[in-house]
């Protein structure tokens, strides 16, 4: 041929430029509003424990990644984003320490010992949240409340379950919960920054609305029955959805690409069923919360939940 | 005498019995959340198998090969019991302790194991030195993973405090995940070394 | 399969089923005082540390069971004495005595200080009495102090029974339960007196 | 006007397009008309090396159901009667190469027959991604007793606008050539489906053509795959591994109805297409209008579109298309038009680990599971891909376009569906 050789490949010819990079600086400007909350609400306290998740994070990536021999990941910035949702699950008087630990346990546990972002069954964040919950009871528990006097050292759903329904009130009324002017993990507390950023991911794409949606479905549906059976002692739906992890867990934890299904009724399933594990967690479980346990929980049927597949064209 | 050397050495890392044949795992799970029960258990286990390798060898012309299950297993329980009897007169302590795992031995998939596979067509010596390595191994394996849960978990070892009093105790290795964790580390860990060795010893031949 | 096989199987299983129990039995009591002596040494020990003080031997070796009565079946009652000895000579005796508290029996140890008879200290062994009023009880200095230092022959009843204790108010039956072990205790040193210091 | 669409897909936002009408290229010195210019088999050459042929001659004529006729399409000698020339699918067709003489003498032969010989005669194929021969596509459509005719207005890629221009240039001429189809087919309904932005090309074409229906569509890829051309205008679904005329519909597309005109109505042949040019450097797509056997090269310095040394040419679009290894080929009836890569703007797909973010199910237009059907493929495991609708993949590429760690998952479906062909073959 008398023409240069041009380059000959199978199609597509163009890509949409999306990359997993692109979907994880998305992930965490979606953060953004619940850390700033966050900050306004705990003090300098926040922003030690979310530097030093982040900067752990990365670290331990990139320390695991070459003593293990694997090329090096750290720009897809996966280890950047689990490191700030793993601050968001921490309170704000988490000792630094606890965090690195916590941080490595995402990385290698989490993720490395599968063989890397995608294979990993679990949400590496989960695990570590888990373990550091079953290791240091106390300091997974240490809450301080910086805007405004002082008022609790209980969170909401510590109150109702400890309490009963009739005391919130003389700590935090519904305005409260959804504004962020309460106690908690540093990220967890504000359902209005949480809702922002989660409709900005789902604008961008980057998470699709089928599990959030549903999961607070599931949530509302199981604490309505409760509720509607016996409102002298259970608290009503709005209440539920706003206290405690739900909002967080059903935006930016139970959406983990790997360990969430991948089709829309599995998706909706999955989220369903978290709501309605979570509930059963509040409800007759030993812990005050269930948001986090659920979706590790429901996790594990993923790979069943993945055989639920669309109606092909033309089946 | 090389071969009983070699039949008593494979068990402390060819053949080490948790780590390369995932036998036993349910005691390694379970007692290992301190080193004294791993080494009370362990001491048990040595004795269980060196002293029911023996016996399956020593009987292996005489037991017909329909009922040598039946046998194996009487003869693996009377060893059993002999430790329990000991260690409730001698170590009460241990007992209260190890409780339901001590008669638990007799289901302990290393001893019939041994027993079916290598006691009933070897000699009463290399059975003894198989017996004894296996057994060794597996308190060896035992130790490893019980220091690992004790000192993390709890900053002690053989019940003495060996880190700084300021250490907090990661308690999760001492819960059952832990254990789950642990194990599966070492079997990767092991995996890993033995890869390494194996290239090393290509290379050099 | 021949019969030969059959008999053959069914001879060797015997046999070997015969030497392993035969051997067990011998391991069973080689070791059963051993393991008796253990079991005494683990669970009532920590008892009787309580009550005995300023002895220099073993009481769990050195021991006595005597049969004390009957129970309504006519088996023999065991009572096992404890000898608490300082320098070789007798200085306590301890045993165990029953009372019937809210929850069922409630087991005390008691130690009687020789040679001059007084009542040494008292503590619970069993007691399954219900943990927030029975635990009070037993827990409580208040019901044991009253007990330390009293006569043998003391009449050891409540005092609405005419008797020298106080019951602890809010856990009468209790009270009841440990007053009574006490007195059976007594009935029974006052009794076997002769077997126990014999 | 109605308007449909179907689920799935992806808005490409189209680049700027060329509306304006065609630019002819001007005839060269030498054009390779290859004889198998459809799907089917090749016809036999009808002329001998050194005969001298004039406009619309025919040099290669049809003889059966599945080929069509192919004409010169300038007037010269036959320098060269090509017995394997390279084809841009990677195979070889026999081809025969003219000379010009820069006259363009038109052939005075007429045409004679009834409406459908005359369509054979004058060499019409579906002008669509599979070119089939029209008569044997009239032929079946009867077989099956077709009553539903979809004419597809969509440009077969975003980038593209040739069909939007065509449709509003020339309607009258369209819709002609639609009444014959349809008198042919004896069909009672007619939709034609166009691009809801393309406004011009609408209501010229509705105002023309009275008896269709005109449906506006979503500016989507792949919108003018027939599949998804039946689900947003019907609503039906063909089922797997079939045809539209399982269900009783006969897709053709615009250009090929502008020429049956020409054939029936002017006795005219078919050696002109109308195509887009598209990228390498070019800010505006360009719509020309090329003969048959023109070298692509030419068309390219026609529109002053420059390749690189290690750029891409396309043949089709950029998601579906082929890219070819020399523009020493020929234009032929199976091309839908031309985009150009350089350099710098290649996509390449490394392959990453699947991270299941789903995108791929979201955008499948065709409702699969592409990243299980690739990695099935990839892993040898035809069995369980076909169990998972491999056959189902029109290989649109949408999948491909949106994965975050560029799995070339079309390329695994595609080599996944060989490897069956070639099992189910050695059986």
């Amino acid at each position: 041929m008398k023409t240069p050789e041009l380059v000959v490949s199978t199609i597509p010819h163009v890509h949409g430029g999306n990359s997993v990079q692109k979907m994880m600086i998305n992930f965490m400007i979606a953060l953004l509003p619940a850390a700033g909350m966050s900050v306004y609400f705990f003090g300098p306290g926040a922003i030690v424990v979310i530097a030093i998740s982040v900067v752990s994070a990365v670290a331990w990536e990139f320390i695991i990644q070459k003593v293990m021999g694997r090329p090096l990941a750290i720009s897809n910035l996966t280890g950047a984003a689990s490191g700030l949702v793993f601050a968001m699950m921490l309170p704000p008087t988490a000792p630094w320490w606890m965090i690195c630990i916590g941080t490595f346990i995402i990385i290698l546990l989490g993720k490395e010992v599968y063989g890397g972002l995608g294979n990993n069954p679990f949400n590496g964040v989960l695990i570590a949240w888990l373990v550091l919950q079953m290791s240091f009871r106390g300091e997974m528990a240490g809450w301080i409340y910086v805007a405004g006097e002082f008022l609790t050292e209980s969170t909401p759903l510590e109150i109702l379950k400890f309490e009963g329904l009739e005391s919130i009130p003389e700590y935090f009324t519904i305005a409260d919960l959804f504004i962020g002017r309460t106690t908690g993990f540093i990220g967890e507390v504000s359902a209005i920054a949480l809702l922002i950023g989660g409709v900005f991911l789902i604008v961008r794409r980057v998470i699709s609305w089928h599990i959030p949606v549903s999961f607070m479905i599931g949530v509302v549906f199981l604490s309505g029955i409760f509720w509607l059976m016996n409102p002298e002692e259970c608290a009503d739906p709005i209440f539920h959805l706003l206290a405690g992890g739900v909002f967080l867990a059903a935006f930016f934890v139970a959406t983990d690409m790997p360990s969430s299904p991948t089709t829309p009724i599995g998706m909706l399933t999955y989220g369903f069923l978290c709501g309605l594990v979570t509930m059963v967690i509040r409800q007759w479980g030993a812990w005050d919360d269930g948001a986090f346990y659920s979706v590790f929980l429901i996790s594990m049927l993923t790979p069943l939940l993945d055989k639920i597949k669309p109606k092909a064209y033309g089946r | 005498m090389a071969s009983i050397v070699k039949e008593f050495t494979k068990g402390l890392w060819e053949e080490v019995p948790p780590f390369r044949f995932v036998l036993g795992l349910c005691s390694v799970l379970a007692v290992t959340t301190s080193m004294s029960s791993a080494i009370g258990l362990g001491g048990g286990v040595i004795f269980v198998t060196v002293m029911s390798n023996v016996l399956v060898s020593a009987l292996r012309k005489v037991i017909p090969d329909k009922v040598r299950i039946a046998v194996f297993i009487v003869i693996i329980a009377t060893a059993v019991i002999i430790v329990e009897l000991t260690m409730q007169a001698y170590f009460y302590g241990l007992y209260e302790v190890l409780g339901i795992w001590i008669p638990l031995i007799v289901v302990n998939c290393l001893v019939l194991g041994r027993a079916e596979a290598f006691a009933r067509k070897q000699s009463v010596i290399l059975s003894l030195a198989d017996g004894l390595g296996m057994g060794i191994g597996f308190t060896l394996s035992l130790a490893v993973v019980a220091s690992i849960r004790e000192i993390i978990g709890a900053g002690t070892w053989f019940g003495i405090q060996v880190m700084p009093a300021i250490y907090p105790g990661f308690t999760y290795l001492l819960k059952p995940p832990g254990a789950f964790v642990c194990l599966g580390i070492m079997l990767g860990l092991m995996n890993v070394v033995s890869a390494r060795l194996d290239a090393k010893k290509k290379a050099a031949a | 399969m021949t019969v030969r096989d059959i008999i053959n199987m069914i001879v060797v299983l015997t046999v070997v089923s015969l030497v392993c129990g035969g051997g067990l039995a011998m391991v069973k009591m080689a070791t059963a005082e051993q393991v008796e002596y253990q079991k005494i040494k683990n669970v009532k020990e920590p008892a009787l540390k309580k009550i005995l003080s300023d002895y220099d031997n073993d009481p769990v070796s050195d021991r006595k069971t005597i049969i004390t009565g009957k129970d309504s079946k006519g088996k023999d009652i065991k009572t096992t004495i404890f000898y608490a000895k300082k320098g070789g000579k007798l200085i306590a005796v301890a045993f165990e005595a029953y009372g019937s508290g809210y929850g069922g029996p409630i087991g005390v140890v008691m130690s009687i200080n020789q040679p001059d008879e007084v009542l040494g200290a008292i503590a619970a062994t069993t007691n399954s009495e219900t943990p927030s009023v029975g635990g009070i009880v037993m827990a409580s200095s208040e019901l044991r102090d009253q007990y330390a230092g009293k006569p043998v022959d003391a009449n050891f009843g409540l005092n609405s029974a005419g008797g020298i204790i106080n019951a602890i108010s809010g856990a009468t039956m209790s009270s009841i339960g440990v007053s009574t072990a006490v007195k059976n205790g007594m009935e029974i040193y006052k009794k076997y007196k002769s077997d126990i210091l014999g | 006007m109605k308007v449909g669409t179907f689920p799935g897909g992806l808005n490409l936002g189209s680049i700027a397009s060329d509306t304006s009408t065609f630019h002819e290229v001007p005839s060269s010195g030498t054009v390779i008309i290859p004889l198998k210019q459809y799907s089917g088999k090749a016809c036999e050459p009808a002329v001998k090396k050194k005969d001298e042929v004039k406009v619309g001659s025919i040099i290669g004529e049809s003889t059966g159901n599945d080929d069509a006729s192919v004409h010169a399409t300038v007037s010269g000698v036959v320098t060269n009667i090509f017995k394997k020339y390279p084809d841009m699918k990677g195979g070889t067709v026999p081809a025969i190469e003219i000379e010009s003489d820069s006259k363009n003498e038109l052939d005075v032969t007429v045409f004679e027959g009834t409406d459908i010989e005359l369509i054979q005669k004058a060499g019409v194929v579906d002008l669509d991604i599979d070119a089939v021969p029209l008569h044997s596509k009239i032929a079946l459509a009867k077989e099956k007793s077709v009553n539903t005719l979809i004419v597809n207005g969509v440009d077969v890629e975003s980038q593209f606008s040739s069909r939007a221009v065509l449709l509003s240039e020339y309607a009258g001429e369209i819709a002609a050539g639609i009444d014959i189809i349809s008198k042919l087919l004896g069909v009672t309904s007619v939709h034609i489906g166009v691009i809801e932005k393309a406004s011009s090309a609408i209501s010229s074409i509705s105002s023309a053509c009275s008896t269709a229906q005109v449906v506006g569509l979503k500016d989507k890829h792949p919108q003018s795959l027939r599949e998804l051309l039946v689900k947003a205008i019907l609503g039906k679904e063909i089922p797997q591994g079939g045809i539209p005329e399982d269900i009783g519909v006969t897709v053709i597309s615009a250009e090929t109805a502008l020429f049956v005109a020409r054939a029936v109505n002017d006795k005219k042949p078919v050696i002109e297409r109308f195509i887009t040019v598209a990228g390498g450097g070019l800010s505006k797509s360009k719509n020309v209008l090329v003969r048959i056997g023109t070298p692509i090269k030419e068309v390219l310095d026609y529109c002053g579109v420059s390749v690189g040394g290690a750029g891409k040419v396309i043949i089709g679009g950029p998601m579906m298309g082929t890219a070819i290894h020399s523009t020493d080929m020929p234009i032929t009836k199976e091309t839908t038009g031309i985009f150009v890569q350089n350099e710098n703007e290649i996509a390449e797909f490394p392959s990453g680990v699947c991270i299941k973010c789903g995108l791929c199910i979201d955008i499948c237009p065709m409702k699969l599971m592409p990243f299980l059907i690739s990695g099935l493929s990839e892993a040898g495991k035809y069995a369980m891909a076909e169990k998972n609708d491999i056959h189902g993949c029109n290989e649109c590429g949408c999948c491909s376009y949106v994965c975050p760690v560029l799995i070339p998952m079309v390329h695994w479906i595609k080599f996944g569906k060989s490897e069956i062909r070639a099992q189910r073959s050695s059986e």
